[in-house]
């Protein structure tokens, strides 16, 4: 296995890589960008006409009240997790292979989050009217109902979005440090001024930078674990079948890092490309992500195993009748791709050859990410047509084109913002990978000063 | 300061209802002196649709045509559900059909209040499971989360763009409330227009409400009376004595109806086991075995 | 009306309100528009008036003939709802889904506004004056004998000013056409008991066998019978719980809520009759001579072949009518749409002398002292001699009212050509229907709900207490607000002023319609329940406010001399195979004939059994579907030798194998936005075969093929798509069998 | 450090003060004036004239006297014309202002007066005019213009009415939250329903 | 008496490191070690934490203080909100739910620890700030500088030090 970065590195030269990266991507990034805005904007037109013609245009009708929307919302916020697993977790595990790769695993966690947030929007009947769900002290006395697991996702969203937001940026302070001592010009210069708070790397700062990011980071692990909980409640509190489920929450947990790795991986990839990162971004690094995510994977295997046993095994028939409905009815094709991309297709990670093969790694995680998507949809479409009353259960609920369409402007938004932060902010953060390059250095000369000194000690002998 | 409010008030505010903490029915609690509810006989009621329609005409349902009908998006707040019996080899017609007619069963422990982001739906005093169209904000979760799956939700802008009562029919609206726009959510209301003008007339009065002051729509409507309305706190009125006959309490999940008689009683409720207690009992259909 | 005229008028106008206007723009509107919305006053104001408090005015329902007593909720000058008047006899306060849209026929978007003249294919506006004055015109030097009127079903003032009209032309030719009629059964009635309308008691009978009438569907009074039936099944009841059996091949909503419910291969009805009967016999019950001298020919096994019904179930069945009494036994549509019609009815009349239910279950009626406004009905058979005149060129000038056989006659009648025929037809019309489109002066009626009128009803109920046998009622129609379009006529309004064009100086006291119905009744005070002295003008407000003149009628009286002398029934044969299905028109309770078919909440209401919306289907039992290879949803086409529609199958458990069934009332290609294009007409595709006995058009006696077109749809229906399981939930509606429980003490 | 914790405290105060008056401290009894726009009515009528004190030239006609409504029904109603005419048939003397000219001239056409509506509430909300004046009226036993005046404000003294208090929800909770004596001798209290269906239809 | 700074730029954490230890063992009149030396790096700089002297690091009493602030403030809002004049019964559950307010007490609980950790660190930090004149861009790419402060008289003594130790850049600058 080879180094997860070379060593001898110059810091200056991570500096000039990873500034490059700002202004000369490939002509890749542009596609990517038009196609983005091409996809968003068609998203954003079907929402115009959903906004003024009512939800109805959606498809969805009486037992369906929820769609696409809820499941792509859930979808987003799971692929949020997994930034916060590289930037939180194994930070405090001092795993530190992640440090190419977390700045755009954080952004992603910001931008996806902001595109779960775009969900409920859309999925909103009356949007209008959505600051009735705020808390804030208004004339008419009232307050929203603190019961609804609806306002704890609200909540639990905000406190993330915008910790994910301070957290990424206060770890990026050093690295806009870093652009405005290099860029001299233009709207970029003050914007790096302004956001770089005249940071000057001084002792005082780096101290309590680290106490500060430690402590972030601390908040994070137990938030993000809140946070999907908090989304797995929406349909654990509930009373229907199939989504009254205890184990929901550490269910909807690993699903949310599964999707979140798998994204990693797809991104991984594309800068890798678009920003000629091959240096930092190395496959060692991939390597180590694909294991994670196969690991995960099979948590999220078990978990889902384990749903399953415990329906078949209780007493509660409609539940049991809403998971053999999954299998065999309606919706039985997508039940059965998502239990193969997000159980069969990880063992692909289990061969060494293909651990490193960018195009099936590719390949594979836009499939798990579709199997993730698939189980979003899965959890949350089936109840409606087959909850416990059947004079309601209706299996031909098919959402409508404007549906996707909306699905689909989302990922444009998704990879618009995305994009466009990663060419304003280095997607590497070159202080932390500056770190990684020193510490492995020393830990390599002491290595070799340990060996030269037993050889020495060989050699008296 | 409403937090002291919250700590001089603590033990009201902590009050679970209808079933405490412990699992203890707690009639006695009960905020008001009127508990709206309702019994259907299924023995009696035919399934002609009558109160369906009387409903569209009571509560300013929008008639929403084909097309969306075929989308599952028809606005009918009390449907009329008809099962077959079922055979060796498919339904059997031998025995007729078995009506039910369902509408907002006003759980006492409503699985769609608690779930409500904005607090749009709630417990009245009176028992009702209140829907303030104006607080909606459509997000649906009220639905969701109803096992009898009896909301319905305004998909369009019926009113405006649908143009769902063209002049002069839009004549013929109901003044008593409102004609919902798009993006709430709205169910059976008990006809609250109804039941307020009754306690308010009762109220000027200065007596109790009767079961003569009030009708809901549908029960007005039905050829063969197979709908009761009325106050249940009142011992009087002919539905706390149906509910006390057939041995259905509002505050249980289980009945324990009395060994000997009880097993010859009609009364049940439907879905009762997911506690939500709700205030519809509906009677056994009865059929004759002799022929 | 304590005031005068103009202050009514004021009252019903259309009155924006403080806080009660309509709110169309519900939720969105949260702001305060101060200065912005108009609240017009009143001018003068009844003291009975308070604004946001309904007032109700009872009138009656025109919604189907029954009759019902309804009182108009009345808000700020807008009728918003009907609802039933508690007082009435007939309905109780009761209402069906049929007269609760009653306001939507009233509010109509589609409704007639102006007098239009046809000029070619185009039609123009015209005033009244005009209009009348062309009506004037082509009368003049029309003979008396060439003039035909063509009416639904009447009674009343309105009917006695249309013959004091039909007079004056020196016309006869009054035709009162129903496309859906009870024909039959007046006819066997009056031959069997002596009364085409008895009293039904089913409210008194402790076994209710119906051979296919729909009595809580569309048969004769359903909201009326509903009631009877709702008493009938309280097993409080002295008798107990009754039990209702239910005979037809396709199953109504009746049959829907019968204890059992027997297939019966169509048109074997009357063999049934008989077989039971003899089934009777050997049970025991004596069986009158002349009966059983038919009877014992159709032995068990013999009826239980030739109708498709066990015999096991006519056994029972036999016991359990010998065993409880009083039994009904009802003749309906189902039994009587036959070329043999007349004698199943016959032999099913049979039954309730045999079982000695005539007066007992079976009551003797009273009809009101007026013949002038005694009901006239309407029956198929008077259409066939109207067609005939006009194939004939016999008429020249034709008024329709109140029907629409350019809809509802079958194809092979060919009345739409026939029709055309005549050279110069009115319609009075709300909508414009078919009829209306053939006409070539279309006049626009007011609704019911504008309009005055006396009704009776044909089917005369009666409350319980001292003198019911001989209780008839007149009920009163009164406007409720003001004409929502300005320039439509009451009926009766044209009438007289038509009159007026003949003989001016007869009417010329009478200003107007409510001038001469005024006149009219207090010239008869004493008969209608006042007293000689009483002041006209509080007798005339009470009676309006009543809205219901209970009148001291001629009892009629009921005997069980039906004989079976006579009664001959045809052998069933085996179907043509080219055609090998019999088609059986449904009436439904919301449809009927489909003069209603305009009014949305109707469309929208699903079909009790099936729970289709906004269109028609064909009922095919599994088992004949199955032979066929059709699944739900194909659309299949339907064929007889007279025509053919296309139309959405849909698998019925309810029907025989032998028989199909479709919705009448659908398949209109005029009338408005909500009826036109929506199913297919069931009418056109009929064959022309007739009873014997009335000459009433057989409507069951077609016979069909179907096959599949290829074509697939997903039905638009209530139900979802386990049809009617309960899948494995036990407690959602719940049947338990009447020995297994305890209905004694129920309150 | 110290400037910041003084700041910190500082906006935990204003918070934890917005949030308590939110809750609790709105608008007491004297509330505030909230103006409404001028409306231009077809008879610019003289409140003052009819309904002012005597010492102001009115001649103290019980509000209910024309809005009869009121007590009975959910509206207070504006009275019919007929009303009107009822007195000024006899009252010569003003026959020949012009206001009394415009009047007699809707009168003689059978014409009704379109008034402009001064008071509107948004669609969805049900105030019942009677449950306050049976409340207030009839069973505090306050008087008539203290009563109607609460939400109407001093129409004794406009000519035409115009809107004087916020008529918003909080305004309205305002007054609901308070405890009102049942009746004019009890020392008993009760506040007004804070239900929300049985305000909001 | 004015006081000027110096910066001086190393190469590597073992030259600066030996600087420092240079200037805190040395004893130059005007200058204090302890208030007057500041370390400008590109990268946390591990080793020269330690030479540098246990600096207490304040930002966890922020965290602490906002984490109680915002789980106390929200239970008494959200339970005060919901006990106020418009409490509606919900579902048969109280007024004033406790497991619901919890989860949403946590979350404030969380909220109010970043927002108040984030605010502490800008504050501890000294952040924003306005550089200062002696700033270079190598310290951000890859070198260490050392910036002193110091009395007139001093500036000779730390020149020296700085040149000894084979400074790559010296940079002085009058102070304010």
């Amino acid at each position: 296995m080879g180094k997860d970065i070379r060593e001898d590195i110059a810091w200056a030269q991570i500096n000039k890589d990873v500034l490059k990266s700002l202004e000369s991507p490939r002509k890749l990034y542009w596609v990517i960008i038009f196609v983005a805005l091409l996809v968003f904007s068609v998203g954003v037109g079907c929402e115009i006409y959903q906004y003024n013609t009512g939800m109805g245009v959606a498809n969805m009708d009486n037992p369906h009240v929820w769609g696409l929307y809820i499941a792509s919302f859930i979808f987003w916020i799971g692929m949020s997790h997994s930034g916060t697993l590289l930037s939180a977790i194994l930070h405090l595990m001092h795993a530190d292979w992640r440090k190419p790769i977390y700045r755009f695993a954080e952004a992603m966690t910001t931008f996806s989050l902001l595109t779960a947030g775009l969900f409920v929007a859309v999925h909103l009947g009356r949007l209008w009217q959505v600051y009735y769900a705020l808390p804030y002290p208004s004339e008419r006395w009232i307050w929203p109902n603190f019961q609804s697991p609806l306002l704890w996702d609200a909540m639990a969203i905000f406190t993330y979005l915008s910790s994910s937001i301070l957290f990424l940026y206060i770890g990026s302070i050093p690295d806009l440090a870093i652009c405005r001592d290099n860029i001299h010009q233009g709207w970029r210069k003050k914007l790096y001024t302004l956001l770089a708070l005249g940071w000057e790397g001084t002792d005082r700062q780096w101290r309590n930078f680290r106490v500060t990011y430690l402590t972030i980071a601390c908040f994070l692990i137990p938030l993000a674990v809140s946070v999907h909980s908090i989304v797995a409640s929406d349909f654990a509190m509930s009373q229907q079948p199939g989504w009254h489920v205890t184990s929901f929450p550490p269910y909807f947990v690993a699903g949310a890092l599964y999707s979140g790795c798998a994204a990693i991986i797809t991104l991984f990839i594309i800068l890798r490309y678009v920003f000629r990162f091959e240096e930092y971004m190395t496959l060692p690094i991939l390597k180590k992500t694909v294991r994670l995510t196969f690991a995960i994977a099979m948590v999220w295997t078990y978990l889902n195993c384990i749903e399953f046993a415990s329906v078949w095994y209780s007493h509660d028939q409609v539940a049991k009748d809403v998971l053999i409905q999954k299998a065999t009815g309606t919706y039985a094709p997508f039940w059965w791709a998502m239990i193969f991309c997000g159980s069969v297709v990880p063992f692909a990670m289990m061969v060494k050859k293909w651990q490193t093969n960018i195009p099936v790694m590719f390949a594979v995680s836009l499939l798990l990410n579709l199997g993730m998507w698939l189980e979003r949809w899965m959890i949350v479409a089936p109840t409606f047509s087959h909850g416990y009353y059947p004079w309601t259960w209706d299996h031909d609920q098919w959402p409508s084109l404007i549906q996707w369409g909306i699905v689909f402007g989302s990922f444009g938004w998704f990879t618009l913002l995305f994009m466009v932060f990663c060419k304003i902010v280095p997607s590497v953060s070159m202080y932390e990978v500056k770190e990684m390059v020193y510490h492995r250095s020393q830990a390599r000369k002491k290595e070799e000063r340990a060996v030269q000194e037993e050889l020495a000690v060989k050699g008296a002998h | 300061m409403s937090v002291s409010n919250l700590l001089e008030n603590w033990s009201k505010f902590r009050h679970t209802h209808p079933v405490d903490d412990k699992g203890i029915p707690d009639w006695e609690a009960y905020p008001s002196d009127i508990k709206w509810a309702m019994s259907i006989d299924l023995d009696a009621c035919t399934g002609c649709n009558a109160c369906s329609v009387a409903c569209y005409a009571e509560n300013n349902l929008p008639v929403v045509g084909k097309d969306k009908y075929s989308h599952g998006q028809a606005m009918h707040w009390m449907r009329v559900e008809r099962y077959w019996d079922e055979g060796d080899n498919g339904f059997q017609a031998e025995q007729g059909a078995r009506f039910l007619p369902m509408m907002c069963q006003q759980c006492e422990a409503a699985p769609c209040e608690t779930v409500c982001p904005v607090g749009a739906t709630n417990h009245t005093e009176d028992g009702l499971n209140s829907q303030i169209y104006n607080r909606c904000i459509g997000s649906r979760y009220c639905s969701a989360n109803c096992p009898y799956k009896v909301r319905y939700f305004n998909w369009y802008n019926y009113p405006e763009q649908e143009n769902a009562w063209p002049a002069p029919l839009n004549q013929q609206l109901n003044p008593d409330l409102t004609v919902r726009t798009k993006g709430v959510m709205e169910k059976c209301t008990f006809c609250k227009q109804r039941t307020y003008t009754a306690r308010n007339n009762a109220k000027t009065e200065g007596r109790p409400v009767q079961d003569s002051d009030v009708q809901t729509a549908c029960q007005e409507a039905c050829p063969a009376g197979a709908i009761t309305f009325g106050n249940l706190h009142n011992p009087e009125s002919q539905v706390a004595k149906q509910w006390q006959s057939q041995q259905v309490d509002l505050i249980k999940d289980i009945q324990e109806k009395d060994e000997k008689e009880g097993n010859r009683l009609r009364g049940y409720r439907v879905l009762e086991e997911l506690r939500p207690y709700p205030s519809v009992m509906y009677l056994e259909r009865v059929r004759e075995s002799a022929v | 009306m304590t005031e005068n005229d103009f202050s009514r008028r004021d009252f019903l106008k259309v009155l924006g309100w403080g806080g009660t206007a309509v709110a169309l723009s519900g939720c969105g509107n949260t702001s305060i528009q101060d200065g912005q919305e108009t609240v017009t006053s009143y001018v003068t104001l009844p003291s009975y008036v308070t604004p946001s408090i309904s007032n109700y005015f009872n009138s009656t329902c025109a919604q189907c003939d029954a009759g019902c007593n309804i009182m108009g909720r009345v808000r700020e000058g807008r009728v918003l709802k009907a609802e039933g008047n508690p007082n009435s006899p007939i309905n109780r306060g009761r209402m069906c889904g049929l007269g609760l849209s009653g306001v939507q026929a009233h509010y109509n978007p589609d409704r007639v506004r102006e007098p239009l003249l046809r000029t070619g294919d185009k039609g123009e506006t015209i005033t009244w004056d005009k209009a009348l004055g062309l009506i004037n015109e082509k009368l003049n030097g029309t003979k008396g004998t060439e003039i035909a009127f063509v009416t639904g079903g009447m009674s009343g003032h309105v009917q006695a000013l249309l013959g004091n009209y039909m007079d004056e032309l020196g016309s006869k030719n009054h035709f009162s056409y129903e496309a859906i009629s009870p024909a039959v059964l007046r006819a066997a009635n009056k031959k069997a008991y002596g009364e085409s309308m008895p009293r039904y008691r089913i409210d008194k009978a402790r076994v209710v066998v119906s051979f296919g009438a729909d009595f809580l569907g569309a048969w004769v009074s359903p909201v009326h019978f509903s009631q009877q039936y709702a008493q009938f099944r309280k097993g409080s009841r002295p008798e107990g719980r009754g039990v209702l059996v239910q005979i037809e091949p396709k199953m109504t909503l009746t049959g829907a809520n019968a204890d059992r419910w027997i297939a019966v291969r169509p048109g074997t009805e009357g063999v049934l009759a008989l077989g039971i009967i003899n089934a009777l016999g050997k049970a025991g019950l004596s069986i009158p001579a002349d009966i059983a001298a038919v009877s014992h020919e159709y032995t068990t096994e013999r009826t239980s072949k030739e109708t498709d019904v066990s015999a096991e179930q006519i056994e029972k069945l036999a016991a359990l009518l010998k065993e409880r009494t009083p039994s009904l036994v009802l003749a309906g549509g189902a039994a009587e749409g036959y070329a043999h019609g007349s004698q199943n009815a016959a032999a099913i009349a049979l039954l309730n002398r045999v079982l000695g239910n005539v007066g007992k279950t079976l009551e003797a009626s009273a009809s009101v002292p007026f013949p002038q406004i005694a009901p006239t009905v309407g029956s198929r058979s008077s259409l066939i001699a109207l067609n005939d005149g006009l194939a004939a060129g016999k008429y020249k000038v034709v008024f329709s009212y109140g029907v629409n056989p350019v809809f509802s006659a079958p194809a092979s009648m060919k009345f739409k050509d026939n029709f055309a025929k005549a050279d110069f037809k009115v319609a009075f019309a709300q909508y414009m229907d078919e009829t209306a489109l053939a006409a070539d002066l279309i006049l626009p009626l007011d609704s019911a709900m504008e309009d005055w009128a006396t009704v009776v009803p044909e089917y005369m109920a009666a409350p319980e207490g001292a003198g019911s046998n001989a209780y008839a009622q007149m009920s009163f129609r009164q406007p409720m607000m003001e004409k929502v379009f300005p320039d439509t006529r009451g009926v009766g309004d044209i009438l007289l002023a038509l009159l007026k064009q003949r003989t001016a100086d007869k009417y010329k006291e009478f200003e107007d319609f409510y001038s001469y119905l005024r006149s009219a009744v207090l010239k008869n005070k004493v008969a209608l329940g006042g007293k000689a002295g009483d002041d006209d003008e509080v007798f005339w407000n009470e009676t309006l406010s009543k809205g219901i003149v209970p009148l001291k009628g001629i009892a009629g009286s009921v005997s069980a001399k039906a004989s079976a002398a006579g009664l001959k029934l045809p052998v069933p044969t085996d179907a043509d195979p080219s055609y090998p299905l019999r088609l059986i028109p449904a009436v439904s309770a919301s449809m009927r004939d489909g003069r209603n078919a305009n009014e949305p909440w109707l469309q929208e209401s699903p079909d009790p059994l099936t729970t289709i919306v906004w269109d028609s289907w064909v009922e095919i039992n599994p088992k004949t579907a199955a032979k066929l290879g059709i699944v739900e949803g194909d659309i299949v086409e339907v064929t007889s030798k007279s025509g053919s529609i296309k139309t959405q199958a849909y698998l019925f458990p309810g029907i025989h194998p032998d028989a199909v069934s479709v919705p009448v009332g659908y398949g209109h290609e005029a009338m408005g936005r909500y009826a036109r294009g929506v199913g297919a007409n069931v009418f056109g595709m009929l064959d022309s075969v007739f009873d014997k006995e009335t000459g009433e058009l057989a409507l069951n006696e077609t016979s069909v093929k179907i096959s599949k077109t290829g074509q697939r749809v997903i039905i638009v229906k209530e139900e979802g798509p386990v049809g009617g399981s309960q899948a494995g939930k036990p407690k959602i509606a719940v049947q338990v069998s009447a020995d297994k429980v305890d209905l004694s003490k129920e309150v | 450090m110290k400037c910041f914790l003084r700041s910190l405290t500082l906006l935990v105060g204003l918070f934890f003060y917005a949030s308590s008056h939110a809750t609790d401290a709105l608008p007491t009894l004297t509330t505030p004036d909230d103006v409404g726009p001028v409306v231009e009515q077809p008879i610019e009528f003289p409140h003052f004239r009819h309904a002012g004190d005597a010492k102001d030239g009115g001649m103290q006609i019980n509000c209910m006297y024309c809005h009869t409504y009121a007590r009975r029904s959910m509206v207070a109603g504006i009275p019919p014309i007929q009303k009107c005419i009822g007195c000024h048939q006899s009252i010569e003397s003003v026959r020949d202002k012009p206001r009394i000219q415009k009047l007699f001239e809707y009168w003689d056409a059978k014409k009704p007066i379109p008034w402009k509506k001064v008071h509107d509430l948004p669609d969805f909300v049900r105030f019942n005019h009677e449950r306050h004046i049976q409340r207030f009226y009839f069973q505090q036993d306050r008087p008539y213009q203290e009563v109607c005046g609460y939400c109407h404000g001093n129409v004794k003294a406009m000519t035409v009415a115009q809107r004087q208090k916020p008529i918003t929800m909080g305004w309205c909770a305002s007054c609901h939250q308070k405890d009102h004596p049942v009746s004019a001798n009890s020392s008993e209290t009760g506040h007004g329903p804070n239900d929300c269906f049985t305000c909001h239809k | 008496m004015s006081k000027r700074y110096l910066l001086a730029l190393y190469n590597n954490f073992d030259e600066a490191e030996a600087v420092v230890r240079e200037l805190r063992n040395s004893e130059i009149k005007g200058f204090n070690a302890a208030d007057d030396l500041v370390v400008k790096s590109p990268i946390e700089h591990p080793e020269v934490e330690e030479f540098l002297g246990e600096k207490s690091v304040k930002v966890q009493w922020f965290t602490l203080g906002g984490a109680l602030t915002g789980g106390l403030l929200a239970f008494s809002l959200i339970a005060g909100s919901q006990a106020g004049f418009y409490s509606q019964m919900k579902g048969g559950k109280p007024i004033v739910p406790i497991p619901p307010d919890l989860v949403l007490t946590y979350e404030m609980f969380i909220l109010g620890g970043v927002y108040i950790t984030v605010l502490g660190f800008l504050i501890c930090a000294g952040l924003p700030a306005k550089r200062s004149p002696l700033y270079s861009a190598k310290v951000s790419e890859d070198q260490i500088g050392i910036l002193v402060k110091g009395d007139d008289g001093s500036m000779a003594k730390l020149r020296e030090i700085f040149t000894r130790h084979k400074a790559l850049e010296i940079q002085e600058e009058a102070g304010r």
